[in-house]
């Protein structure tokens, strides 16, 4: 028996390569089953698991619970030729593509200003679009393993053309429906409030899809505020949000995610943010990059000298929100 | 017809439009509704405005997926989503995934956006003006959550201001999906849920809804006319018979927004608020002559 | 453009209707969205939410967890045609057949005996074949409002002969992959630790699909151990497991999941779930329907008259474990 | 060649046969690995076993998806699964969805089941005995998680009674697919992932791998024959050149298991636990002549 089934229309944009089989063999030659510490430093992480060329995900960055001490990280080894999937990503996006990192990017929206438009309008950045469901749905698939998604919207939009996803006739309705391709991301950035050192993390609030994006990631570094031991993890397995087997890497980053929020932990340093995001809305990122990421030696060197103890300590009070972010 | 509340309280003598445009939308908040609420800005101070006067059975839901917070107001700068403030006391911190599902099975009744430009058939554009292919353009956000609001909610409503600019025949880039095309069928046919669509557009001088699928006049602000609606536009509407006055802010609305919603001033003092409009002594509205110092504008305290 | 994708093969089983637009306008038309109050007897929420020839799904009954009261009741009112998901079903799916209460059943995995086997080979109840995780992806479809889902597995099975499930050539990879239809049922019956009045519920410990059910299903009915103040679901948002506005009834049923376990709180009652298994096994199911469910008014008389307190307190003395099943 | 540890300590005197497969069982357990294991029974008192002796590292996660428990010994009766004894201490709760999940990303290298039937290209029988067409048949419960555990792991690890019902040339309803017909490729054009596919199959007799994907008998238990292996099976399995024999329980095995792991005898004692194994004076072993009494059956205690 063999029966059509209509693709009725396709975009035209270049997507990462959808190959579960190739993907379900990485995890099988590459992450370890067994409990294996991984704790490392920022900058080990980072040499060992970005790779130039890498698709790269994240979240929230300089919002919430980013990682942003690690992608400051990439852009002071800049890294080369990175493929962004820009969903969720605030000022990350220009700030890496200002370092000279990025080549492409999915997005579902990032805010843009004067360094991504030159970037796009020379030809050093190509960019495909979807919107931010679609991006997260697409990294859905990849964390189940399989090699599309339909989805019930996006359908009808310019972004459709220049993005990987098809209409097709469901088999079972009839009905025109969108399918996108699965994301199976090189790296995965993962800011969390607590892991052990095998990468076992629990993450307390909201998030945009990062749980998704370590299932569906090869390789997934996790920064985090607190170590905690395997045995407090076994107390409430119930916490766990990401299970050790698909951790790479674990960076101990207290305040990790400045001058984002830590829910719970402590709040946004919101002028630092007011004025990157002044940069990256109307220039002088690199001016930011020299002082905060070239100008210091790492995460640490940068809270010491041009943070400091006095200002994390007022973030830290003013974070007086604690519902739901306690175990 | 659309339901709108009646204002409670006193008109104000004293207003800009980004306060009128967010009163008005307020009043057209049905109550025992979900929003589902395209990030911070006007969109989010109409729900939570209406949550306090008008609907307080609406469920506000966040773009990122937080069902029914009671937000700690005022929100930081920029922290107007993901933010614990935000998210707070909310019935379930959910994740993007999980409210694009909650939408796609048919959870999310209204969805309000902001657009950088409209045509006549609802879409939206939020992603470039200018020539996509040949490369001439300026580029903005893209969709974000736009696009899964306007195809999953059940209706969608736009905020925008008027400006000619942004009221255009065809939008220079469809990021997030009207009637397309227009013709019957078109978002079936592009794999969207059946019966979903642009439902209301709200500017600060004008509201719109769409009659076969093609936006259509139904009520101006009473500090405009109609002229006026209609030069500010790229196309010309449909113009329903009866036209609808929207009823200036009250003293009321504009008590909370200013000191509960927005003490900060960082969605109606700051950016771009439109003008400041009075009450003339013969009862009409317009624009007050020389532009008032209005509050002080809310820079970042210096204690933060 | 019109392209060709091939149907390769196509399982030849009734399935469940797949429609995702119908199942939207069912969640536009009857899911209340305000905050009302849903607290009701057992009694009025199956008269009111069961209708004879609804497709029903639960699971761990009489093991962990399960909605041993809610199922009870639904044979006390003698449901008629039910199509069963019966995946992780254990005894239910019989003690459901030996009341005549049950047409269909798409099976994962139920524990058979001769009640079920007399019925299937009079023709009383049809079987479609599937597995537990092909049900429960199903299911996942169904909450995702999406009409199928790929799948990696079930290729190759006879069961896929008797399923409604398709391989297709993947629009992306070229390769044979497995489809599934979707699955919204018409009930839910879910039992959780706590709930507030308006459905919003807590789960503490493992589950097989239940919040993906709840999502899934035209009507919901939730029983709960205890019902909590929504003063305390906004406290930790993130315990929320079941939002409320898929909910459409709240049952407050203490020991709810009696002879099952319900973790942290109450242990199983063995010699009652051996009795029955051994029923299940070898007949004499009427037998335990005739004294567990016909005999007593409701389930509150027969914990009070056929279990006792003293029993019950017994079975909460053996929950020792409580570590990550309490808020 | 297959991995296998060493038996650690005295070799048993006496034992049963359900026991002497456990014990082999365990000492295949590969160090480091995860192995997603089909409901409780042997299967589960193998991995438990192997972790306690020979496999530290193994990762142990239940059908219904807890990720490494160490599970509060004994279990009750029935409650192997989705209890909170039996989801003790785990490093994740999942779900049946999140593990089958994470199987379908490759995360599972092995799986280990139960079978009512196998044929020699490894393919899984729970469903019925019989004609599913004519309905002639004894129904069983279902493949469950045996299905996805089969398609999804890399490697499945099938445990089952030698006896000539069970091994049949073809299985009366493939519930779980081993490789199907046996052509190369067969499994990837039904859509299974690639480079899977069984694995081995231990009896109490006898241990089977696969030789271009048909089953291969590669060791005996000390206590039969090849004549006996061969003559409870409906097909000729082809035969490795060298067999291995799989060594009798040592002393240290059976006290771990009989204590700690199965206490209560619901696994050892009670059930189909085929014959009583001695050694005999001049080192070989062979069943006992009469059946001894064993440890009390270990009925309900009355106190539950």
């Amino acid at each position: 028996m063999v029966k059509e089934l209509e693709i009725l229309a396709e975009g035209e944009g270049e997507y990462h390569p959808v190959d579960p089989d190739g993907f379900r063999q990485w995890v099988r030659d590459h992450k370890k089953r067994a409990l294996v510490p991984k704790l490392m430093s920022a900058k080990e992480a980072i040499e060992r698991f970005v790779q130039d060329g890498d698709y790269l995900v994240y979240e929230c960055n300089y919002l919430q619970r980013g990682p942003a001490a690690l992608i400051r990280e990439i852009i002071r080894q800049r890294k080369r030729n990175l493929w962004l999937g820009a969903k969720f990503t605030w000022v990350a996006a220009a700030l890496l593509v200002e370092a000279g990192c990025v080549s492409k990017m999915d997005v579902g929206f990032f805010l843009f200003g004067p360094t991504v438009d030159r970037a796009v309008k020379e030809g050093r950045v190509k960019i495909y679009e979807y919107s931010n469901v679609v991006m997260t749905n697409r990294i859905k698939a990849g964390a189940m393993g399989i090699p599309f998604l339909p989805v019930r919207s996006f359908g009808g939009t310019d972004g459709f053309n220049y993005s990987g996803a098809k209409i097709i006739r469901d088999p079972y309705t009839g009905q025109p429906t969108v399918i996108v391709p699965a994301l199976n991301p090189d790296v995965a950035l993962i800011h969390v409030h607590q892991a052990d050192v095998y990468g076992n993390a629990r993450v307390f609030g909201t998030g945009i899809s990062d749980v998704e994006s370590a299932l569906a990631s090869k390789k997934v570094i996790i920064s985090t505020e607190e170590i905690v031991d395997t045995e407090e993890i076994r107390h409430n397995p119930g916490l766990t949000a990401i299970p050790y087997y698909c951790v790479d890497a674990v960076v101990h980053l207290p305040f990790g995610a400045y001058p984002g929020e830590m829910a719970g932990r402590y709040a946004s340093d919101v002028e630092h943010v007011v004025q990157v995001v002044g940069a990256t809305m109307r220039g002088g990122l690199e001016v930011y990059l020299e002082k905060w990421v070239y100008g210091v030696e790492d995460h640490f060197d940068m809270l010491d000298r041009l943070v400091g103890w006095k200002r994390l300590q007022q973030l830290v009070q003013r974070a007086t929100i604690k519902e739901g972010y306690l175990p | 017809m659309i339901q709108m509340q009646q204002p409670k309280g006193i008109p104000a003598a004293y207003f800009n439009e980004r306060e009128h445009q967010i009163c008005v939308m307020a009043r057209l908040i049905e109550d025992g509704k979900t929003y589902w609420v395209a990030g911070g800005g006007t969109p989010m101070a109409s729900i939570l405005l209406a949550k306090k006067l008008y609907a307080p059975n609406a469920v506000y839901v966040t773009e990122d997926g937080v069902l029914a917070p009671e937000p700690a107001l005022p929100l930081d700068p920029i922290m107007t989503m993901v933010s614990s403030r935000a998210s707070y006391r909310a019935l379930q911190w959910g994740t993007m995934n999980s409210v694009g599902f909650h939408a796609q099975i048919g959870l999310m009744d209204y969805g309000i956006l902001n657009t950088l430009q409209v045509d006549p058939y609802g879409n939206v554009n939020s992603t470039l003006l200018g020539d996509y292919k040949s490369g001439e353009f300026r580029r903005f956000g893209g969709p974000g959550g736009a696009d899964s609001i306007a195809s999953l909610c059940w209706r969608t409503i736009l905020m925008t201001d008027h400006e000619k600019r942004k009221f255009v025949p065809r939008v220079d880039f469809i990021s997030s999906p009207g009637f397309l095309d227009g013709t019957e069928g078109a978002r079936e046919r592009a794999g969207l849920p059946k019966d979903t669509g642009p439902y209301l557009v709200l500017t600060p001088w004008a509201l719109f809804d769409y009659e076969e699928r093609y936006l259509r006049l139904i009520g101006i602000s009473p500090f405009v006319t109609m002229e006026q609606v209609l030069g500010e536009m790229n196309f010309r509407p449909k113009i329903a018979p009866q036209l609808i006055t929207l009823e200036p802010p009250t003293e009321e609305e504009l008590t909370i927004l200013r000191t509960e919603i927005d003490p900060r001033g960082q969605v109606t003092i700051t950016g771009d608020i439109g003008r400041w409009i009075q009450k003339r002594e013969d009862g009409t509205y317009g624009p007050v002559e020389a532009e008032p110092e209005g509050r002080p504008n809310p820079n970042l305290p210096r204690s933060w």
